[in-house]
């Protein structure tokens, strides 16, 4: 049995035996979803030792056909940018269950299956390597956060799932579209092939339709993403859904745009990227600083940290659109740091929803007097996510910002902004809650971290160290599959472009 | 051997499904009196049990595939999918009907009988290869259709719908017959596989009387299939009748008269498709947005839902739009999809509207997921199937029907449609949304425990959207080998 | 002679029609429409359709329009009300009939082949005899079908006419 | 030589601290804090006397920590003289202030229990980076360092995180650093475009065949980030207000050790610098211009640390002079110099905070003098040696710079003279508003600080009167830069000893023999008084210039306006259309049945019209 | 004897046809209406009938016929239905029923 497949199909499982479980027995799922998470979370542990670091190209291969006719396979396995998405899913979701555990009540069954079946969606997506199978992950995954948002969220949750749902789902059916177009091209799904066509030039796109297929492409994903204008489902999805749903949505569901267009668009549509890239690049930058400014303003702690994952993610975007190793390799491993570090910002902010019952920083004031490692565990997730050196967000911003310097100075400085700005938005945001006098409020309403969530915390913690300090664990994977993305990003060019010189001399150094 | 030089044994056996339903119907009347007062529920037994007589007549039929009646009637694989659609449907729509009669204090053996009367149309028209069959056909579904519109007789809601219907139906019919008298006129024969070699022969009759022909019958199909600009009486309709009624409305007598649509057009007017490949390019992008734009703000639900049915009579358009074998089979595809998926829903509809049909607002959904957690299940698995969700049939079905207009360079129209089928994902989410994020409504407090038939008719299609969607082979390489048609 | 008879039962058959259109109250329209459908047997005459003629004037004029009469007498129906009305047919009513019957009678005037005549007597096949023949033979199939659509009526006039009994 | 443990002694005890430190007593955090940063400084006196001469750097390398493609960052440390030189400073004026505190934060609780350890943790971590910083082989482990002092700086300033003004403090404190490496990311940049490397060895190897513009490029980006954290013009704004945190802090940090990491980045970076003339003139410019600024606005403030504060930036605007005009061993001499006597004052300020129960108003001093002497001796130790005195260490390092800038650009001379008059001005008013004339301040009991205060203040005491004589860092340090052919001037030497002298006398003629004359003074020239007294608003013109037209039109403009009425709006727009389109076509709907088979008609003449025209009708 | 263009004939039945849809679009009374749908379906036999002179063939006949069934039908269940209408709302008025709308 393919271990990878194991891991895929686990969380199915359990979701499956979750809707078995009794509906009084609120406990029992959440005990389930516990012990299952867990345990799909140490099996994907097996995933990276078992990782032939050495060899570039897909692992754990499994490929059975699924439907005849059009020729359909059940087709997945992983390369360095996917194994450490797939394992941040398994990761985030026992914390998940974890930061739940208290906090849902109501509906606990419900909950908890859908947490599973949407961590089925989200290995899926990244694993997936059958065109159309990425696309029924892609939707799929879309279901579970709908009604996590939806019935679990707060005041306007129902405008925010609707909107989420409505967003997505008009990007995605464009590249449904261009899927369609590429297998009546192509004759398969298989990505592998594909790529393989596309390097060996049996298969040739036209100009026009290269771009047309890579815009397709390209809007589903930048709506995940978010990237500016696309942005505006993210803030009401993000402050609407339960802790949980905030945590899965900014840390793994808004990777499936960005790994989307490492995966797909660039050795796909190369040409079209880089006749695209000064566009989305300027869209980017316009999200990072952007996205910071508006975040500095909010009055809502979890819409504050959701414009800053609008900023976050432009770096990402900038940076596979740099189109160096560099910058490609910052992007992947921002992904990973966002989603650690946005991920405990979003729970440390439900710790403290769940505790006082608000989401306004006015409400707040004096928490660090209150709950001191509480604050110290949110001052060093503050401290990864402005990308402070030693924490994980640094390495992966001065890649980007590296990498895209190399391509074009002048990104790299407007770009660069985004890190002054993040200093700004977050200190603020963690003076006016933490710091100040204690109102008795405050005092009585705010106890310090309990064992359960110290079990959430801590490991979240740990990771923001290890991926700072010691990138070395994470990196080289990735990079072998950049690498062959950026190559194939090359060989894949049937029209002349013009390739920027400065990251051609970057890349033979 | 012969039962004479006109009729074979062979023709009977190719006939054969529609006898039983001939002969079962008329058994219900006969059993009539002495049934009805004791156990009304046996008539829809029997039904049922009919039903499954005349599938299994028509897969044996298959085995017998040929023409019958002196090519009267085509047995071949297109023909035994729909009959095995129109049959399924059928069973599917008595199943929600027996809890459903029985509240509303209505006979049960004339309407099973006509039930079984008009699939027995259906089955007609799916395998008719002759105009004046087709025309026949199409009028025994009708008229039993009218009939089980306004089969609530005291409802003044179902009156409407049955005149509505009725005179429209007659109306647009009219129309059709006198494309079949042009058509006839123009080649002498009404037979599809003369009418093209008439087309296409050397003595050609001139192409714009062919398209006058061809335009006047589109009229009366596209108003059975609902298609727009002939969609206008579908709201109406399916908002009248009562609710089992509308559900088989919307899937039988509409994919019968797909089977028609596709078989017409793509035989006997396959000559000509450049000519009427624009107009229904028209028809599918204008019924697509009309259904899902007036959509958006129903409030009643089988309102809403017809108007969703006239958005995926559209779709299967985009899908004959295509014009090749790949898009007949898409859209025999998605017409079972689209079976499954809908009266799935309108079962859903009928077990919460209430005697009398009282609830029938998205607003009475509310809170259904908490109050009967299976029944909202199976309602949000037909949903997100009509939205096109992967791993449910519908998915699958609009799948299909895009790869092949895609395959026939249709891009615009792909574009325009994808788009449609994100719009209509707000309708269905309202429904989504009320029913999940919702504190529970009258309707739902009152919502009756799920009978064992009624069980049946939400598990059963459940099942068959979840099967369409994940291992969708099993009818779809049918629906291939059986899209090449015979010209 | 032709032409005459032609010409003549034409323009009764056009003026009845006028007239079923025309008359507000349904009785009128009725018996218009007993006359259109009396000049049609004359016209099916013409054509040869022996049987036809026969069976218009018996079936047709005969049962169903007796039965419309029979309703309307049942109904009691009176002139029609002037209440009600709609936008749409007095906006496009005219203009399309108009277009409609400019289309169709264009169509079959100017493409329909040339010089094919209809003299009486130039096809005597629609005999009762050579229709039954035919009945029996190649159209067996719709014929017998069409014994469903009556059983359908009957069954669909019970259901929906009959009082309740209980 | 395991270089490793010097930075991970303080990091060890910050852990421990950090970690465990609420539950130890006060003893047991003094144990680890001071300990981990005393074994460091021994380790540092091991390291460099077992290094020998140090003529070339020793390199020590341990993990690869950045690596993409070809493109690699080690995590190397290395050591050279001016390492060694830094190495020394930080250690050693660290392990004192580390001591200082324990007498100073002795009552400290904290806004909740635990402010003791925190305060000791945090003074460890900061120890960390700051070794960190210095022992860096590369850029980027500079820049660990770097941002990593910045963020101790923060947490520090912020101590009492109960009052807003410290927090804000810190706040300010913290972005103003990041605008600074901002431009140093940048520089970072572009020596990786350039040199395809961040290690110094390269770099610099390489720097010399680099074309000046983009040498200028990277000199001017640096810059910005030494202006950033050794507030310089226009970025020295933070180090006033930096003063909430605790004056130890303001000592070691805010004076002696990370403001001063500018220079020491700029010193380290004079490869690059040598062949950029641009960008040094740059550099002596702000540098001279920052000095002579801030040491105005030191001459009108009454909080004895802000006097302190505008002093440090003004000081460090002479180093900046003295890497500016390319004497950068100068810069260092003055940076060792000065962080003997700054600290001192630092420390001397504290003791007399501590010693009036955390009055820090001079208007509310005087006449310490016989009260608390032995505070007193000590800051008249540092008071000559910063005013320039011979043979005292500010004076030595002054006045190298000063001849230096001298031979680069007289009118920078005679402007840093001026401006070591104003210093020793404001520094002597200072020391005769606290600790002449007679106690203005409310009762109180007045006591000498304790022992475990007074020997910090005493090694300082004595370091600032010979350090400059003892350590001729210029010397040690001259084989690392380049040399300046400059001769000893006397003339030059005697005219900025002289307005020094001058300066004091001033002073005290304004505040001991006629202590009216100054506010006189300041009510004649009142609105220049205003003008220098309120930091020439400063603060104000970037708040009504910069953050507010950001705040407000980020909150105005970008949200409520392009976020909610442009983009939603236009999302909504689209949703609210669409709603449009299907409310019309929901009005075809009209139930009327001849309204309908007018709509079939309608579609039929369509539908014919165009399937009549397909088949060629016209 | 003078012969009767066989247009002559279909071009009849065209016109009685649009009679036919015009009664269906001016006529309020529902009798009326349902009328004006025999009156088509007779101009369509017409055709059918006039075809089968022109072909020679019987077949136009049986069409004809079939579509008399079918209209014999459609009288039953349309009058029918619509004495049921008149049973519950009292009005043949077509532009009264109208209840269910937009």
């Amino acid at each position: 049995m393919n271990l990878l497949t194991v891991v895929l199909f686990l969380p199915l499982a359990g979701f499956l035996i979750a809707l078995m479980i009794p509906r009084s027995s609120g406990g029992g799922s959440r005990a389930w979803a516990l012990v299952l998470s867990l345990v799909t979370f140490i099996v994907s542990l097996a995933l990276p030792v078992m990782f032939d670091r050495g060899f570039t190209g897909e692992q754990f291969a499994l490929d059975v056909p699924w439907i005849a006719s059009p020729d359909i396979h059940f087709y997945i396995a992983m390369d360095g940018v996917s194994l450490w998405l797939v394992l941040l899913s398994t990761f985030l979701t026992p914390i998940c269950v974890l930061i739940s555990w208290r906090y849902i009540q109501h509906r606990a069954k419900e909950f908890y299956a859908f947490l599973l079946l949407l961590e089925f969606g989200l290995i899926g997506v990244f694993i997936a390597q059958d065109l159309f199978l990425f696309y029924v992950f892609w939707e799929v995954s879309l279901v579970p956060m709908y009604f996590l948002v939806g019935i679990w969220g707060h005041e306007r949750r129902i405008y925010a799932a609707v909107k989420f749902f409505l967003f997505t789902m008009a990007g995605s059916v464009l590249m449904l579209a261009a899927i369609i177009y590429l297998y009546n091209r192509a004759g398969t799904f298989s990505y592998p092939a594909i790529v393989t066509m596309l390097s060996s030039g049996r298969l040739t796109f036209a100009g026009n339709e290269q771009m047309l297929l890579f815009l397709a492409f390209f809007i589903a994903f930048a709506i995940k993403v978010p990237l500016f204008p696309l942005h505006t489902w993210l803030p009401d999805a993000h402050v609407e859904a339960p802790s949980a749903g905030s945590v899965m949505l900014a840390s793994v569901m808004l990777k499936m745009g960005t790994y989307g267009i490492l995966h797909f668009c660039l050795p796909m549509f190369p040409s079209a990227s880089r006749t695209c890239a000064p566009w989305i690049a300027i869209l980017s930058i316009i999200g990072i600083i952007y996205g910071a400014l508006v975040s500095m303003v909010q009055p809502n702690m979890k819409k504050l940290v959701a414009y800053s994952s609008v900023s976050h993610l432009g770096f990402v975007v900038l940076g596979i659109f740099s189109f160096t190793q560099l910058g490609l390799d910052g992007a992947v491993y921002q992904m990973l740091n966002h989603g650690i570090s946005t991920g405990a910002l979003f729970a440390l902010v439900g710790l403290l929803y769940e505790r006082k019952h608000s989401l306004a920083i006015g409400d707040y004031g004096g928490v660090a007097a209150a709950a001191p490692w509480l604050s110290t565990a949110f001052l060093i997730t503050t401290l990864a996510s402005i990308g402070l050196p030693l924490l994980n967000n640094f390495v992966g911003e001065f890649l980007v910002l590296q990498g895209v310097a190399l391509s074009n100075y002048t990104w790299a400085i407007y770009a660069a902004i985004g890190v002054i700005l993040s200093a700004c938005y977050m200190l603020w945001l963690y003076q006016r809650v933490f710091y100040g006098e204690a109102s008795e409020d405050v005092r009585s309403h705010v106890p310090d971290l309990n064992l359960r969530e110290w079990a959430a915390v801590v490991p979240l913690i740990v990771m923001m160290i290890w991926m700072g300090v010691y990138s070395q664990s994470f990196l080289p994977p990735v990079s072998k599959a950049t690498a062959r993305v950026l190559d194939q990003a090359q060989i894949n060019v049937p029209f002349r472009v013009q390739i920027d010189r400065n990251a051609e001399v970057a890349r033979a150094r | 051997m012969p039962v004479s030089n006109y009729v074979n044994t062979g023709d009977m056996i190719r006939f054969l499904p529609e006898i039983i339903l001939a002969i079962m119907g008329t058994v219900l009347m006969v059993l009539d009196p002495v049934l009805q007062k004791r156990s009304s529920n046996a008539f829809g037994t029997i039904s049922v049990f009919s039903l499954l007589a005349a599938l299994a007549a028509s897969a044996y039929a298959y085995q017998n595939a040929g023409p019958a009646f002196g090519g009267m009637l085509t047995v071949d694989g297109f023909a035994t999918f729909f009959r095995i659609l129109v049959i399924v449907v059928g069973i599917l729509t008595i199943l929600p009907s027996y809890r459903f009669l029985a509240r509303q204090d209505a006979e049960t053996s004339e309407y099973h009988a006509l039930l079984l009367y008009s699939i027995a149309g259906q089955c007609l028209m799916a395998a008719a290869n002759e105009l004046i069959i087709v025309f026949i056909g199409l009028e025994i579904s009708s008229i039993a259709s009218y009939v089980l519109a306004g089969y609530l007789r005291d409802d003044k809601r179902a009156n409407e719908a049955a005149l509505k219907y009725f005179l429209l139906g007659s109306f647009a019919t009219a129309f059709f017959l006198y494309g079949v008298a042009l058509i006839y006129g123009a080649t002498g024969s009404v037979n599809l596989t003369m009418v093209r070699a008439a087309i296409t022969g050397s003595n050609a009759p001139s192409p714009v009387f062919v398209g006058v022909a061809a335009a006047l019958m589109f009229v009366g199909l596209g108003f059975k299939v609902s298609a727009s600009p002939f969609q206008i009486w579908a709201p109406d309709v399916y908002q009248g009748a009562p609710t089992p009624v509308t559900a088989f409305l919307s899937a039988g007598p509409k994919a019968a008269a797909f089977a028609v649509f596709l078989r017409i057009f793509m035989t006997a007017f396959e000559p000509i498709s450049n000519g009427w490949e624009p107009l229904v390019w028209i028809s599918a992008l204008l019924s697509m947005t009309i259904g899902n734009f007036a959509a958006l703000l129903q409030s009643n639900v089988k309102r809403l839902l017809a108007y969703s049915s006239i958005a995926h009579a559209g779709y299967v358009l985009v899908a004959l739009t295509a014009r090749s074998d790949v898009g007949t089979a898409a859209a025999m595809f998605y017409l079972a999809a689209y079976a499954f998926m809908n009266i799935g829903a309108f079962a859903v509809v009928s077990h919460l509207s209430g005697k009398g049909e009282r609830y029938q607002n998205v607003d009475d959904f509310a809170g259904l997921g908490q109050k009967q957690p299976v029944t909202a299940a199976m309602l949000a698995i037909f949903l997100l199937s009509l939205i096109g969700v992967p791993l449910t049939g519908g998915f699958f079905g609009k799948f299909y029907i895009f790869k092949a207009a895609l395959e026939s360079h249709l891009v615009w129209l792909t574009v325009i449609g994808l788009l449609n089928s994100a719009v209509a994902a707000y309708y269905y989410l309202r429904i989504l949304v009320v029913m999940y994020m919702h504190e529970p409504s009258e309707a739902a407090n009152n919502a009756e425990p799920l009978t064992p038939g009624l069980s049946a008719a939400l598990i059963l299609p459940a099942l068959g959207t979840l099967l369409l969607g994940i291992f969708p082979s099993w009818v779809l390489d049918f629906a291939g080998k059986s899209s090449t048609l015979v010209k | 002679m032709d032409i005459f008879l032609f010409l003549l039962f034409a323009i009764i058959a056009v003026v009845a029609a006028i007239n079923v259109v025309v008359q507000t109250h349904p009785i009128s329209s009725a018996v218009s429409l007993i006359g259109v459908m009396g000049s049609l047997a004359v016209l099916y005459l013409l054509l040869g359709a022996e049987f036809l003629a026969a069976a218009q004037v018996i079936v047709y004029a005969g049962a169903i329009m007796v039965l419309f009469v029979f309703v309307i007498m049942l109904l009691n129906a009176g002139a029609e009300a002037k209440r009600g009305r709609s936008l749409m047919v007095q906006l496009l009513g005219v203009p399309l009939l108009v277009a409609l019957l400019g289309l169709l009678a264009y169509f079959v005037q100017r493409l329909f082949p040339q010089g094919v005549t209809v003299h009486f007597g130039g096809f005597t096949g629609g005999t009762a005899e050579a229709v039954g023949r035919a009945l029996f033979t190649s159209y067996v199939l719709p014929f017998e079908v069409t014994s469903l659509l009556i059983l359908i009526a009957i069954i669909g006039a019970i259901v929906l006419a009959r009082k309740e009994l209980d | 030589m395991q270089l490793w443990l010097i930075p991970l002694l303080p990091l060890a005890g910050f852990a421990i601290n950090g970690l465990f430190g609420r539950r130890f007593s006060k003893g047991l955090v003094n144990v680890f804090a001071i300990g981990s940063v005393v074994l460091s400084f021994a380790w540092v006196l091991k390291t460099i006397a077992g290094l020998g001469d140090l003529n070339t750097a020793y390199v020590e390398h341990y993990f690869t920590w950045i690596q993409s493609g070809p493109f690699t960052i080690n995590w190397d440390f290395a050591v050279d003289r001016l390492t060694a030189v830094m190495l020394l400073v930080v250690t050693g004026i660290g392990s004192l202030i580390h001591i200082y505190s324990i007498g100073y934060m002795a009552h400290e609780h904290g806004p909740h229990h635990g402010g003791y350890y925190r305060f000791f943790a945090y003074l460890n971590l900061f120890m960390f980076f700051m070794l960190t910083l210095v022992l860096a082989a590369n850029f980027l482990v500079l820049f660990v360092g770097w941002e990593g002092v910045g963020l101790c700086s923060y947490l520090l300033i912020g101590f009492y995180f109960d009052k807003k003004f410290a927090t804000d403090a810190g706040n300010k404190a913290f972005i103003v650093n990041r605008i600074g490496d901002f431009g140093f990311s940048l520089a970072m940049f572009y020596i990786v475009k350039t040199f395809a490397s961040l290690d110094f060895s390269t770099v610099f190897a390489k720097a010399a065949g680099a074309p000046e513009s983009t040498l200028t490029l990277i000199g001017l980006l640096l810059m910005v980030g030494a202006a950033g954290k050794s507030a310089q013009i226009p970025l020295y704004v933070w180090l006033p207000d930096a003063m909430a945190g605790p004056t130890p802090v303001s000592a070691l940090i805010h004076a002696a050790t990370m403001v001063t990491a500018g220079v020491y980045m700029t010193a380290r970076s004079f490869p690059i610098y040598t062949h950029a003339p641009v960008a040094m003139e740059v550099i002596a410019v702000i540098g001279i211009a920052t000095a002579f600024f801030a040491a105005t606005i030191g001459i009108t403030q009454n909080d004895i640390k802000k006097v302190f504060a505008y002093s440090t930036v003004s000081q460090l605007g002479y180093m900046f002079v003295g890497v500016g005009v390319g004497a950068f061993s100068a810069g260092i001499y003055h940076l060792v110099t000065h962080a003997f006597f700054k600290a001192l004052l630092f420390l001397g300020a504290g003791s007399v905070i501590h010693s009036l129960s955390g009055e820090q108003d001079l208007r509310n001093m005087g006449g310490l003098r016989s009260k608390i002497p032995w505070t007193f001796w000590t800051m008249v130790c540092a008071w000559v040696a910063i005013s320039g005195i011979p043979p005292f260490a500010g004076f030595f390092s002054k006045d190298a710079i000063l001849l230096a800038a001298y031979h680069y650009a007289p009118w920078i001379y005679w402007l840093g003279t001026l401006t070591a008059g104003i210093t020793a001005f404001y520094v002597s008013r200072a020391m005769f508003l606290a600790f002449f004339g007679s106690y203005r301040g409310h009762e109180h009991h007045i006591h000498e600080s304790p022992a475990v205060m007074m020997v910090p203040l005493t090694i300082l005491g004595l370091l600032s009167l010979v350090g400059g004589y003892l350590f001729k860092i210029p010397v040690f340090l001259g084989s690392l830069f380049p040399a300046l052919e400059e001769s000893e001037d006397f003339t030059l030497m005697a005219i900025s000893v002289a307005a020094g002298l001058l300066g004091i006398l001033i002073a005290y003629m304004m505040y001991v023999a006629k202590p009216g004359m100054a506010d006189s003074l300041a009510a004649s020239l009142k609105g220049l008084y205003t003008l220098v007294y309120n930091k020439y608003f400063v603060d104000e013109i970037y708040g009504a210039a910069v953050v507010s037209p950001v705040v407000n039109g980020s909150r105005a403009v970008l949200w409520k306006g392009v976020d909610v009425e442009v983009i939603d709006g236009a999302a909504n727009g689209i949703a609210s259309r669409a709603q449009d389109v299907g409310s019309v076509l929901r009005r075809l709907q009209s139930g009327n049945i001849r309204s309908y088979a007018a709509w079939v008609l309608f579609g039929s003449v369509m539908v014919i019209v165009a399937l009549g025209m397909a088949g060629g009708f016209r | 004897m003078t012969e009767v263009p066989i247009s002559w004939y279909l071009t009849l039945s065209a016109i009685l046809f649009a009679l036919g849809v015009a009664g269906f679009l001016f006529r309020r009374s529902i009798i009326t209406v349902f009328m004006s749908i025999e009156l088509m379906l007779n101009a369509v036999n017409l055709s059918f009938i006039t075809f089968s002179y022109q072909f020679k063939q019987v077949n136009g006949h049986l069409f004809a016929f079939f579509v008399m069934v079918v209209a014999a039908a459609e009288a039953a269940v349309g009058l029918a239905i619509i004495l049921n209408i008149f049973k519950n709302r009292a009005t043949l008025n077509i532009d009264e029923i109208d209840s269910m709308k937009n």
